[in-house]
């Protein structure tokens, strides 16, 4: 019987509860069982380099905060959201359960920072060089987490089934279809039909609140995998630091309990947001009445809206296929830009990076203004 | 409904239902007084800092150590100013609330945007003094933007007080912008009134720089310095007193009829007393030798506060002459508080007392330690 | 080092007590951060089954299908199951149908009523006689207007 | 109704005041549980010094002339001028209600202001005096700074709590003793201190967070400032139950139908604040409490996060004093629309006069014309509802019918949280109209007015609402309705 156990190791011993304690008998029987000593002391290793842009470094944790957020108030949602009678149902947890109109306000601005913090936390890790070798994949799947975040947007708009969320879903899904030869078939798969209806709902439903999920809890999975294995990148700055000069927080204890203070102010925030602009409910959808005046869509998607609108009739085909360009682009840079410390390559990536930026800011505010 | 509507037109608020907690001679003398303690911390912080955008442009160290030391006394003056500026608002707003409350609101935006300029302007003061290691061209932008906070600030306040005086402007004011984005732009005083109340500015902070090299002559190997300073103090004193007398001028020239009659009766003395205290003020500035004792800018300071006093008399003279269809003290009710002025004179005899006794205390430490 | 172990020195007498209030607080303050959650999640009081008029329509047992005295029928009221019945002696009686013991409904079996999952059984009075119900049925007051029955609660 | 009401569009007064009340609140509290810090730190040090371990004593010191630097520039700044920036801006919001409190406290005031003048100068003489002066003047002048700072929120917290609690105070005794040491004086004052102490326990976090990781003074004034925070937090939310306890009835029944509100689902703007405050208290006492275990991870990210919890619950907290206050600036007296109460309790006589005739800042309108809608709005709701802004109107009315706008003026105030209308049908009518007429629907006064006196004259029943629940939803919620079926 016995046999079977692993032995403790010796430096394992020596760093867990003494063995006379609760939990110093409870490690241990658990670590006879499961060996995994060598990636606790990995992890127990693991630092955080400390230099100027070390803020950077609290992106992701923020945006896994809000993730939670979203969790959370999203299954408390869903014990009162019936796809059945979506309107009405949304309609009762803002007027009648209690709490309710806070929760959705919640679920509806922790939605709205998470993607603002997943574009900080994206411009970070560009800027910062965080994607060169050997970081591909943790960039790549980055990347597919910020697009599958506002795929999440996308589909979370239209359940409340209002005014705006059914023009907007409309509009958005129409720009789906012009794409060509599979354009229309794609956008009658994401409908249920030939237009938004009720059946849009049947979709989007459990893809918002089982696949979505389920794929991008995959993905972060992955992505922390791949973080934790080969642990944060250090700027070239930092890099040409002699050793002695270069500080480091550890991971654990260190640099995470100082976010926890940075997440309870984020967690305020929200029920501050929440308190004191709360998400309204609008008229319930109507398919045949006018859209609503001053109609825009979410702001994370208005620069493209604002984007396409530059290209008038028939050059719509060739505006969707530059905005197309920009996520190829972006999953080849760290393909392209390798070098460390920095090249030609990489300093031209850095202009593109605030190029794109920019176009991004000021798109986003023309679309506000226009 | 209107105790004080003789003008149908003017829609003119009746006296507050509470009534004066003391009688008006009273609260006028401690308005008086503490108005004259605010516009003396004015003049010398104002006068500060313009000072110190002159003398910093120039790198000789006899006037970056100008520069320098107003630098330093500048916040603490700002704060001051503020802290007077409190009481005089208060018994304002006590005597003269029909009128101030009414005006405030028809500039409301103007007015508010006192507060954003006030610690525009006292931030300014701070960041100059507090990172002495920044840019010349980012210091003097500090400095600007100080300067510039504390003019708009006095020009939003012209505006406001003399818009209180005239009731006959205001319904027209209010239909055309109820939101208070407007000034008082067309009354013919703004100007000259703005000179009058600001225009001591160089006098006051050249008494105390002038002052300041009187002292700095004791320092050996300061001696340079100490010349430039009294130089540059009496000089401020001279231009300060000239732009005052000028605006008092054109300030009396662009009054009305009925408010410049005030000047033919009892005000003639008291303006005229104005401008003997300013020549007297100015007077040591051009007479004295170089180098004495600190009598001659005491003097000179002394001169300049009771000129100040005297013109803050004559200023409620106009101001009562302008009211004088709608308004008399006489007429509000008085319920006294007795108890309550007891207190607050109890408190400021032992707050005054009490702040001296440790000012006296650390200033002779700090002597002591520097001697 | 000399400050690391001093703070250690001043901290322990009494931390353990600071520690217990502490935990105490936080588990206060996490219940009350908590209770917004807890009544989201609890539910609606159900709706009165007799509505604002004290009374509700029976479906599914029209007044003619209990006509005479050992017929009787399963319907519903506001929601809710009822047998409805007409005595031996002639009187309609009702009652709602949820068994007392564990919530199946019950069905009328002529000379008394009889529950299906457990065996439970009551007479035409609606007392528990044999099995395991622990108490009577509800009883309810019922009325023929018309084509329609009505029930209301006894108590009125 | 005697001064004209400043129509700011988009913001209106009452947010300019509140924008710079909740900067000023907490730097207010700050400037006097500051004091208390440098009191008691400079104490510490001092001992330090007499038990001979001089370097640490003069290692105290030195964070401490940070913390001061900071503290000056922060509270002389902030603090003193956005003090200034409230009594400016409730002048504007209210001049009725600023002239009423200054004509009963001026002396107050004026006292305070004279022991404002003795807390600047002492702090100015402890800061500038900082090389020069022998540490037990450091020490008594911290001291006199922190004593005298609190006395003038004695003073000010007697005012501020008078206008929710006038106690025995009326318009007609002008009973100052009553009115200063009114019901909530005492609960308030001691909240407020407790706060102040937080906050300042906060600021020394603040610095703390400076420190290098390494520097073993640091888990010492981490923990220092620590056991300002938490005997504060564990005792605020007691403190608030005893502030409760003092508030008026109707207060209390405003804000309890709220909470009933909130079984029928609603979240009232009072909840909503109550939430806030709790939510960020429980906050700060997590992340306190984290400085305390791991004080090396104490950076100024750390306590920066920590300051905006407490702002935010701080803007919680003062916002439901605000909305508790509703329908009232001074409770009992004055509405915070400028209508006194004895012209309420003079009845129809005053109440139902036509509204222009007494409010006389209008150029002059036709009746039954849009501009006089527009007066009456301007004159009578302005003061707390802008159109499509703060507390817009647009939002409030969506669903609005004439019918139901002309006939809810005459309940509104039953709600408890507005005020009662003031003006004749003709007024109403022009409100009503236009009200509809913001939403672009094209009415006239006098039709409103002929088909309300129809309707009146039927004697029908007052007809169900239409759609949605407008009373409720435009009385007691400070947010745009969120449904209408």
């Amino acid at each position: 019987m016995s046999s079977d156990l692993s032995p403790i190791p010796p430096e394992a011993d020596r760093r867990l509860p003494p063995p006379d304690t609760r939990a110093g008998r409870a490690t241990r029987w658990l670590l006879a069982r499961y060996p995994v000593w060598p990636i606790v002391e990995h992890l127990a290793e693991k630092r955080v380099p400390r230099h100027r842009h070390s803020v950077w470094y609290a992106m992701g944790g923020i945006v896994l905060f809000f993730f939670t957020v979203q969790v959370i108030t999203g299954i408390l949602l869903m014990v009162y959201y019936d796809p059945g009678q979506p309107w009405q149902s949304v309609q009762r947890i803002v007027m009648e359960v209690p709490y309710g109109a806070l929760i959705r306000s919640i679920h509806h601005w922790a939605a709205n920072l998470m993607i603002l913090a997943i574009f900080l936390h994206l411009f970070s890790t560009f800027f910062l060089k965080a994607y060169r070798p050997p970081r591909e994949m943790t960039w790549v799947t980055g990347l597919m987490l910020a697009g599958l975040s506002m795929a999440f947007g996308f589909s979370g708009y239209l359940l409340p089934w209002d005014d705006l969320s059914f023009f907007a879903t409309r509009v958005g899904i129409s720009e789906i279809e012009k794409a060509p030869l599979i354009g229309g078939l794609l956008a009658d798969l994401i409908r249920g039909g030939p237009d938004v209806t009720v059946a849009t709902i049947n979709r989007f439903f459990p893809l918002h609140v089982v696949v979505l999920p389920l794929v991008v809890l995959g993905l972060i999975t992955l992505h922390l995998t791949f973080v934790q294995i080969q642990g944060v990148s250090e700027p070239d700055s930092f890099r040409a630091m002699p050793p002695e000069k270069r500080k480091y927080h550890k991971f654990f204890g260190e640099f995470l309990v100082a976010e926890v203070p940075v997440w309870l102010a984020l967690g305020v925030l929200l029920v501050a947001l929440a308190a004191l602009a709360p998400r309204a409910l609008d008229p319930e959808a109507n398919p045949a009445a006018s859209a609503p005046e001053g109609i825009k869509p979410e702001w994370y998607f208005l620069s493209q809206y604002q984007a396409l609108k530059l290209f008038p009739g028939s050059l719509e085909l060739l505006g969707q296929a530059l905005l197309a360009l920009v996520p190829l682009a972006m999953v080849l840079v760290p393909f392209w830009d390798r070098s460390i410390p920095a090249d030609a390559r990489g300093r031209l990536a850095t202009r593109m990076g605030i190029a794109g930026l920019a176009g991004l800011v000021a798109m986003t505010l023309w679309g506000f203004l226009s | 409904m209107n105790q004080w509507t003789p003008n149908a037109g003017i829609p003119l608020p009746p006296f507050d239902p509470v009534g004066l907690p003391a009688p008006a001679v009273v609260i006028l003398a401690l308005a008086y007084l503490t108005f004259t303690l605010h516009l003396l911390a004015v003049h010398f912080t104002l006068g500060s800092v313009l000072l110190m955008a002159l003398a910093r442009r120039q790198p000789d160290p006899a006037r970056q150590e100008i520069a320098r030391f107003l630098g330093t006394v500048a916040p603490l003056g700002f704060s001051y100013l503020v802290t007077f500026g409190i009481p005089p608002l208060l018994f304002v707003q006590l005597l003269y609330g029909q009128f101030f409350y009414a005006s405030s609101v028809l500039v409301g935006v103007f007015w508010i945007s006192v507060i954003p300029l006030l610690i525009l302007a006292y931030g300014a003061l701070y960041a100059h003094r507090l990172t002495r290691d920044r840019r010349p061209g980012a210091q003097g932008l500090i400095v600007t933007v100080a300067l510039l906070g504390m003019l708009t600030i006095g020009f939003i306040y012209v505006n406001n007080l003399t818009l209180a005086m005239t009731p006959g402007r205001w319904l027209e004011i209010y239909a055309a912008h109820p939101g208070g984005a407007t000034l008082n732009l067309g009354e013919p005083t703004l100007l000259p009134r703005l000179l009058t109340f600001l225009g001591l500015s160089p006098a006051m902070a050249g008494v105390v720089v002038w002052w300041r090299g009187r002292r700095l002559h004791r320092t050996p190997g300061q001696e340079a310095s100490a010349t430039v300073m009294e130089s540059w103090g009496r000089k401020g004193i001279g231009v300060g007193v000239l732009t005052w007398i000028v605006g008092l001028a054109s300030w009396v020239a662009t009054l009305p009829e009925a408010p410049r009659s005030v000047l033919s009766g009892s005000g003639i003395v008291l303006a005229g007393a104005v401008v003997v205290l300013g020549i007297a003020a100015a007077l040591p500035a051009l007479l004295a030798s170089r180098g004495g004792g600190v009598a001659a800018p005491v003097l000179s300071g002394t001169f300049l506060a009771l000129g100040l006093a005297c013109l803050i008399l004559v200023r409620d003279q106009i101001r009562m002459a302008y009211l004088q269809d709608h308004f008399s003290l006489q007429a509000i009710p008085v319920f006294p508080q007795w108890g309550m002025l007891a207190i607050f004179a109890a408190t400021l005899v032992a707050g005054v007392a009490f702040t001296l006794f440790w000012t006296v205390r650390v200033a002779r430490r700090a002597a002591a330690a520097s001697g | 080092m000399s400050d690391r172990g001093e703070v250690v020195e001043e901290g322990a007498t009494g931390r353990r007590g600071f520690l217990a209030v502490l935990g105490g607080l936080t588990v206060a303050w996490l219940a009350a951060v908590a209770w917004p959650v807890f009544r989201y999640l609890s539910p609606r009081p159900p709706p009165d089954p007799f509505g604002g008029e004290g009374k509700a329509l029976v479906k599914g047992v029209a007044p003619g299908d209990v006509a005479r005295p050992g017929q009787g029928s399963n319907g519903s009221y506001g929601g809710r199951g009822l047998v409805v019945f007409r005595g031996p002696d002639g009187q309609l009686r009702a009652f709602d149908s949820k068994c007392t013991h564990a919530g199946c409904n019950v069905q009328f079996q002529g000379d008394r009523i009889y529950c299906n999952c457990h065996g439970g059984t009551y007479d035409l009075e609606g007392r528990n006689i044999a099995g395991p119900p622990p108490r009577p049925l509800t009883p309810l007051r019922v009325t023929a207007e018309g084509d329609s029955l009505f029930v209301s609660p006894m108590s009125s | 109704m005697n001064y004209p009401v400043w129509d700011l569009p988009v913001l209106g007064a009452g947010l300019v005041v509140a924008i710079i009340a909740v900067f000023h609140v907490l730097v207010s509290h700050f400037a006097i549980g500051g004091g208390a810090f440098l009191f008691l730190a400079e104490w510490w040090a001092r001992r330090l010094h007499q038990s001979g371990r001089l370097e640490d004593g003069e290692r105290v010191r030195d964070f401490l002339h940070r913390y001061a630097t900071f503290f000056l520039v922060f509270t002389t700044v902030f603090g003193a001028m956005t003090g200034v920036g409230i009594w400016f801006a409730i002048a504007l919001a209210s001049p009725e209600g600023t002239s009423l409190l200054i004509h009963q406290f001026v002396f107050a005031w004026a006292t305070e202001w004279v022991v404002f003048l003795a807390e600047l100068s002492l702090l100015y003489l402890y800061y500038y005096g900082w090389k020069h002066n022998p540490q037990k003047d450091q020490v008594l002048l911290a001291g006199a700074y922190f004593g005298v700072s609190w006395f003038s929120l004695f003073i000010i917290n007697g005012i501020l709590s008078f206008m929710l609690t006038p106690g025995g105070w009326t318009l007609e005794n002008r009973d100052l003793t009553a009115g200063f040491f009114n019901p909530s004086f005492w609960p308030s004052l001691i909240l407020r201190t407790v706060t102040m102490f937080l906050i300042g326990g906060l600021g020394g976090l603040l610095i703390a967070g400076r420190l290098e990781s390494e520097d073993p003074l640091k888990p010492r004034v981490v923990r220092f400032s620590a056991s300002f925070v938490i005997p504060a937090a564990i005792l605020v939310p007691l403190l608030f139950a005893w502030y409760w306890s003092t508030l008026p009835e109707n207060t209390v029944k405003m804000v309890q139908d709220g909470v009933a509100g909130l079984g029928g689902g609603r979240l009232t703007a009072i909840t909503r604040h109550l939430i806030l405050a709790g939510v960020a208290g429980a906050a700060v006492m997590a992340g306190v409490l984290i400085a305390v275990f791991r004080p090396r991870v104490v950076t100024t990210g750390v306590a920066v996060a920590l300051m905006v919890i407490v702002q935010m619950g701080l803007m919680g907290a003062e916002f439901f004093r605000e909305m508790a206050r509703k329908p009232y600036v001074l409770h009992g007296t004055l509405y915070s629309n400028s209508l006194w109460r004895k012209d309420v309790d003079a009845g129809a006589p005053v109440l139902q006069a036509p509204f222009l005739g007494r409010a006389r800042w209008h150029p002059g309108v036709e009746p039954l014309s849009r501009e006089h809608g527009e007066w009456v709005f301007r004159l009578q709701c302005a003061s707390c509802h802008t159109r499509e802004g703060y507390r817009g109107i647009l939002s409030r009315t969506a669903s609005w019918t004439p019918e139901f706008a002309f006939r809810w003026f005459q309940t509104m105030h039953e709600q408890g949280v507005m005020p009662p209308f003031q003006g004749s049908a003709e007024d109403r009518a022009a409100l009503a109209a236009y009200l509809l007429d913001l939403h672009g629907k094209t009415l006239d006064g006098r039709d409103v007015l002929e088909a309300a006196r129809k309707a009146e004259a039927a004697k029908a029943p007052p007809p169900a609402p239409p759609p949605a629940n407008p009373p409720q939803a435009a009385a007691d919620t400070d947010q745009p309705r969120e449904a209408q079926p």
